[in-house]
C-alpha cells in the first residue's frame, strides 16, 4: 500500500489512546519535573473521550476522523496542551478531506497540524514544546513525499523524527510552557508535549505496519 | 498519598457539589454536569457586566469562593491544575451575561489563556461582547520574550474584588476593564514553598524538597521555583519575597499600599501574619502607608505549606472599590 | 522542621502582633506585653456582658479571630497549645468588662479549667461577677469519672458565636450563660488527623504516623487520637466520625442542623468540602435539615491535615443568634 | 545537720531551673508521647522567670522561697502543670514559716503541697499524674520523721519514694489530664508531670547533699 485511509486513522486512535493510557504515569512524572504534572492525565482524560466516541462515528474520510479526535481533545483535555493538540488536529484534519491519503497527503497533515500548534503558541523549534517534535516530524514526512516514499514511509519517518526532537529538548532551557518559570533547572528534563508528541506520532506508524 | 477525597477522578465534582450545597444562599452550579460551573444564585443582573474566571482547580477558595455580589458572575473550575476547555467558560460566559457584556478574568498561564481565547470567539459568535484582562503579577518570573510571561498569581485575588466592584457599581464592559488594567499594572506577588503538594491523580509530591531547604518563586501550580535555599526565618523569607516586590512596582514614599499575604493551603494564619508583620514593617520604613490588608488563604496550592506576599498600589477609586460591599464564600464584608 | 517563624519563642508575640496590626479596625492588644491579650477595638461595651475566651496557642483563628462586635470581647493566647496564666485573663476580663459581668468560655482541658478559675476569683475580688461555661462537645473522649472529660472541640466556635449574639443583643449574664450551655448541650464534634502538626518548641511531630495509617478522634493539641486505622475513603472516615455524633446528639427526622466541617490547618478546602457533602448527605437520609453550614478551618491544630466534623442542633432562638451579624477577623455578615 | 533552711531553699530553686533546662528536651518528649509536647517547655518557661527573680528576693523564711517558686510558676508556666506546681508551693509555703525546717517540716510542706495538687487536680494515686510521685514522696518524709531521721534524709527518702512513684505510672491508663484522652494508648509511657515531679525532688534532695 502507498497510502493510508480510514481504517489506518481509526487504527491510530485506537493505538493513540493504548500508549497514552499506558505511558500516563510516565508523562505526569515529566511534567511533575519542570511543569504540574498532569500532562499524562490530561491526554488520558482526552484519549479516552475519543475512543468513547469512535463507536458511533461514521467517518467518510480521514479527515472526519482526525476532526473527531480534534472536537474531543478540544473538549475534554483542557491546559495547555488541549488547544493544542486541538489545533493540530482540526488544521491537519481539513487537509486530509480524503478516504485516503498519500505520503504528500501525510506530509499535509502534519505540516497543518504544526502550522495549528505554532499558530496557537507561538513557539519556535528549540523552545522545548511539543513543537520540537511536529517539526522535524513534518520536514522527515515532507521528505519522504517528495522522494516518491510511502505514507506508511512518511509516518515512519515522521515517527522516528519526532522521537529525535523529542530527545532533543532534554538539555533545553524553556522558553515557552510552564517550564519557562524554572529558568535553567528545566534542563536535563524532557518536555512533557514533546514526548508524547513522539508517542502519538509512533503509534501513527505502527498502525501504518512501518 | 494521604487526602480526604474518594476517588481522585471525583475530587473536583464532589467538591464543587459540597461547595454549592454549603453556599446555596450565594452560588448555584451550571446545570449541565458535563460543563461544571459555578454562577450566582439568582442568575445574570440585567444590564450588569458580567465576570467570569476560571482556570484549573487546587486553588480554593480561588475562583469558586469568589462569586457573589461585588465579585464574580461566574467561575469555572477545570481540572485539579488544568485549565478547563472552551465549553465550560462558554456556558459560565453565557450565564454570566446581564446584557453588558463579560469580563474573562485569566491567569497567565498558556492553557488557560488558549481557552479562554476560545471560548471568547464562541461567545462572540453568539454575540457576547466579551474582552479579557490577563493577569501576570508574578515577579519570580522575567517577563521577556523568552518565557511564557509572568504567571497569574495572588494579584487575581484583589483584582476580581475591585473589577467585580467596578462592575457592581455599574460600569460599563470598557470601564471595567480599565479598573481591571489599572489593578493588574500596579500589582506584584511573590511565593514561597516550604513542601510540595500532592496532586490527586499524580500521587506524588510535584517535587521533593530535602528538610532543610525551601523553593522561591514558586507558582500556585506546585511547579518548583526559581531556585532553593536552605530554610530560614520567616523575615529572611520575607524580604526575599518583598524586595523584588518593591522594586519592581517602584513603590515609594507616601504611597498607600494593600499588602496581601496568603497562604499556600497547609500553612496556618499565625504564621502568615508573622510574614505580614515583617513585610509591613518593611514597607513601612519605606514610607508606604498599609492602608488595607488581607491575610488567609485566599489562592493556593493544595496542602502545599508556603506563602506569598501581593501588594498592590492604591489609589482613591481601587481603595473604595476594595472597601465596597461584597458576598461571597470566601471575602464578605458590608453585607 | 519548617515553618514560616523567627525564633519559637516569639511565634505568638510575633503573630499576635502582625494580627493585630492586620485588623486594626476590629481589634486591639492589651497594653502590657506581660499580660497578651487581644480585644475588641474601641474597648468595651457598656451594660453589655463582656465574653472572654482563651486559652493555648495555634488553634487560629480561634479566639482572636472570633473578637470583634457579635462574638468575643477578649480572647487571651496563651504559648502554643498551652493555656495561658490567669494573670492575662484576668486583665482580659477586666477589659471585656461592660459593667455587666463577664463569660468564660473555656475549653475543658484540666490546664484552662485550672486557670481561668483562677482568674474569674481575681476578677470576683476585684468585685467583677464572672460566670464560665466549659466547652466539652468531643465525642471522641469518653465521658466519665474516668477520663478529664470531653474535650472543648469545634462546638467553642458555634458557641462563641451564638452566646456573642446574646450578649450584643443585651441579654444579662445569666441569660448569655443559659444560651451558651444550651448550645453545649446541643453540639457534638470529632475529628481525624492525617498528619500531625509540629508544635515550634518541640522541632518534632507530635506524633509518627505511617505513610498509610490516619488517626480518628484526636482533639486540637497534636494528642494522638483514640485509635489508628489505615486510610480509608473520606465518606468512610466521614461516616466514622459522623456516627457517634448522631448516636450521642440523639438528632432525628424533622429536627434542624448547622453543620460545621472544620479543617485542622494543613487540609485544603476543597477536602472539607468533600467530606461536607457526604455528611450533609447522611444527615438529609436521616430527615435532618441542614439549615445552616460552616465549612474552612476554624478551630485548628497548627498545621496538622485533617479535619473534624461539628453539628450542632438548632431551635428558632439559636438560628436567629447565629443569623445575627457579627464582625471578627475571621467571621463576618451582616456588617 | 538535721535541719534545711533559706540557703537550702534557694539552692534547690537553683537545681531545680538547672535540672529542667537539662531535661527540657526529655519532658518534651514524654508529653509529645502521650499529652501535647509542652511540659519540659513550660517548667522551663517558670523556672527561667523564677530564677530571674530570685537575686532581688529577700527570703526570711523556707516559706518566703517557696512563695516565691509558687507565684511565679503560677504566672508563667500555665498549662494543668502552673496552676498545680504553683498551688503545690503556696501550700507548702504556707506551713515552712522558718528559716529552717526539720524533717518534720519537710513532711509537712510535702504534704501540704500534694494537698493542694490533689484539692485542685482531684486526681488520686493510680491515675498517672504527679500525684503518683507526690504522694509517696510525703509519706516516706512522714516516715523519717516519725522515726526521728534529719531533713536532708527525709528529702532523699522523699525524692527516691518520688522516682519509684514516677517509674509507677509508665503501665498505667490515665484518667486525669490529657493522656486519660488515649485510653489504652498510654500505658507504657511514663506521666510527664510526675517524672518532672521526681526531678524536682531529686533536687530538693541534692540540695541538702542527701
Ligand atoms: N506555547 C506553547 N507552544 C507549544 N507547545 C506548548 C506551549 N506551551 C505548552 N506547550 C506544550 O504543552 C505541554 C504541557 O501540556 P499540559 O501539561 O497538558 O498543559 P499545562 O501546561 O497547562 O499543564 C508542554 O510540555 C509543551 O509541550
Ligand atoms: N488533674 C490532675 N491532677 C494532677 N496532675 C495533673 C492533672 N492533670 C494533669 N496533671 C499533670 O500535669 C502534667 C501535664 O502538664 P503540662 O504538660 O505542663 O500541661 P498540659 O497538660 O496543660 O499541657 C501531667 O503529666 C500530669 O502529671
Ligand atoms: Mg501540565
Ligand atoms: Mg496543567
Ligand atoms: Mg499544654
Ligand atoms: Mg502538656
Amino acid at each position: 500500500m502507498t497510502g493510508v485511509g480510514i481504517d489506518w486513522a481509526l487504527d491510530w486512535v485506537r493505538r493513540s489512546a493504548a500508549v497514552v493510557a499506558e505511558r500516563r504515569e510516565d508523562l505526569i512524572d515529566l511534567d511533575r519535573l519542570i511543569g504540574d504534572g498532569d500532562h499524562g492525565e490530561n491526554l488520558h482524560r482526552g484519549y479516552s473521550a475519543v475512543l468513547g466516541k469512535l463507536d458511533a462515528a461514521e467517518p467518510a474520510t480521514v479527515g472526519d476522523v482526525l476532526k473527531l479526535v480534534a472536537t474531543t481533545l478540544m473538549s475534554t483535555v483542557g491546559g495547555a496542551a488541549g488547544p493544542l493538540y486541538g489545533t493540530a488536529f482540526l488544521r491537519g484534519a481539513k487537509v486530509a478531506d480524503a478516504a485516503e491519503i498519500d505520503a504528500a497527503g501525510v506530509a499535509a497533515v502534519l505540516a497543518a497540524g504544526l502550522e495549528g500548534v505554532v499558530a496557537r503558541g507561538k513557539a519556535e523549534v528549540g523552545d522545548k514544546t511539543m513543537v520540537d517534535a511536529w517539526s522535524p516530524a513534518a520536514a522527515a514526512a515532507q521528505q519522504v513525499a517528495d522522494r516518491g516514499g510511502s505514507a506508511p514511509e512518511a509516518l515512519r519517518a515522521a515517527a522516528d523524527a519526532a522521537r529525535a526532537g523529542a530527545e532533543s529538548t532534554d538539555p533545553l532551557v524553556a522558553r515557552k510552557g510552564r517550564a519557562s518559570y524554572l529558568g535553567e533547572r528545566a534542563i536535563g528534563h524532557r518536555d512533557p508535549g514533546a514526548e508524547s508528541s513522539a508517542l502519538l506520532l509512533e503509534a501513527a506508524a505502527a498502525a501504518a505496519g512501518s | 498519598m494521604k487526602k480526604l477525597i474518594n476517588d481522585p477522578n471525583d475530587v473536583v465534582p464532589e467538591s464543587v457539589e459540597g461547595f454549592v450545597q454549603a453556599h446555596a444562599d450565594i452560588v448555584v452550579a451550571g446545570a449541565d454536569p458535563e460543563l461544571p460551573y459555578i454562577a450566582r444564585a439568582g442568575g445574570a443582573v440585567a444590564g450588569k457586566v458580567g465576570l467570569v474566571s476560571g482556570g484549573g482547580s487546587g486553588h480554593e477558595p480561588l475562583h469558586g469562593g469568589f462569586v457573589g455580589v461585588g465579585m464574580l458572575d461566574a467561575a469555572v473550575p477545570g481540572p485539579v491544575f488544568t485549565s478547563p476547555t472552551p465549553d465550560p467558560i462558554l456556558a459560565a460566559t453565557q450565564a454570566a451575561d446581564g446584557g453588558a457584556g463579560v469580563l474573562h478574568i485569566v491567569k497567565n498561564y498558556t492553557g488557560d489563556v488558549l481557552n479562554f481565547e476560545t471560548a471568547a470567539e464562541l461567545a462572540d459568535a453568539e454575540d457576547i461582547p466579551v474582552k479579557a484582562i490577563v493577569v501576570n503579577d508574578d515577579v519570580a518570573v522575567e517577563d521577556s520574550l523568552y518565557t511564557a510571561g509572568r504567571r497569574g498569581v495572588g494579584g487575581t485575588v484583589l483584582l476580581e474584588k475591585i473589577a467585580g466592584a467596578s462592575a457592581e457599581r455599574g460600569d460599563d464592559l470598557d470601564t471595567v476593564l480599565a479598573v481591571a488594567t489599572r489593578v493588574n499594572d500596579n500589582v506584584r506577588s511573590m511565593g514561597v514553598a516550604l513542601s510540595a503538594c500532592i496532586v490527586p491523580h499524580a500521587g506524588k509530591p510535584s517535587f521533593d524538597l530535602p528538610e532543610d531547604e525551601i523553593e522561591i518563586g514558586i507558582g500556585i501550580h506546585g511547579e518548583p521555583g526559581r531556585r532553593r535555599i536552605k530554610a530560614a526565618p520567616a523575615d529572611e523569607i520575607t524580604d526575599l519575597l518583598l524586595d523584588p516586590i518593591i522594586e519592581d512596582l517602584g513603590l515609594g514614599s507616601g504611597e498607600d499600599a494593600l499588602l496581601f499575604v496568603n497562604g499556600m493551603g497547609g500553612t496556618p494564619s499565625s504564621e502568615l501574619y508573622i510574614v505580614y508583620r515583617h513585610a509591613r514593617a518593611r514597607l513601612e520604613a519605606l514610607g508606604v502607608n498599609v492602608t488595607r490588608s488581607l491575610v488567609g488563604n485566599y489562592i493556593t496550592s493544595l496542602e502545599m505549606q508556603g506563602a506569598s506576599i501581593t501588594v498592590l498600589r492604591l489609589d482613591e477609586e481601587s481603595t473604595a472599590l476594595w472597601d465596597a460591599p461584597v458576598h461571597t464564600a470566601a471575602l464578605r464584608w458590608g453585607i
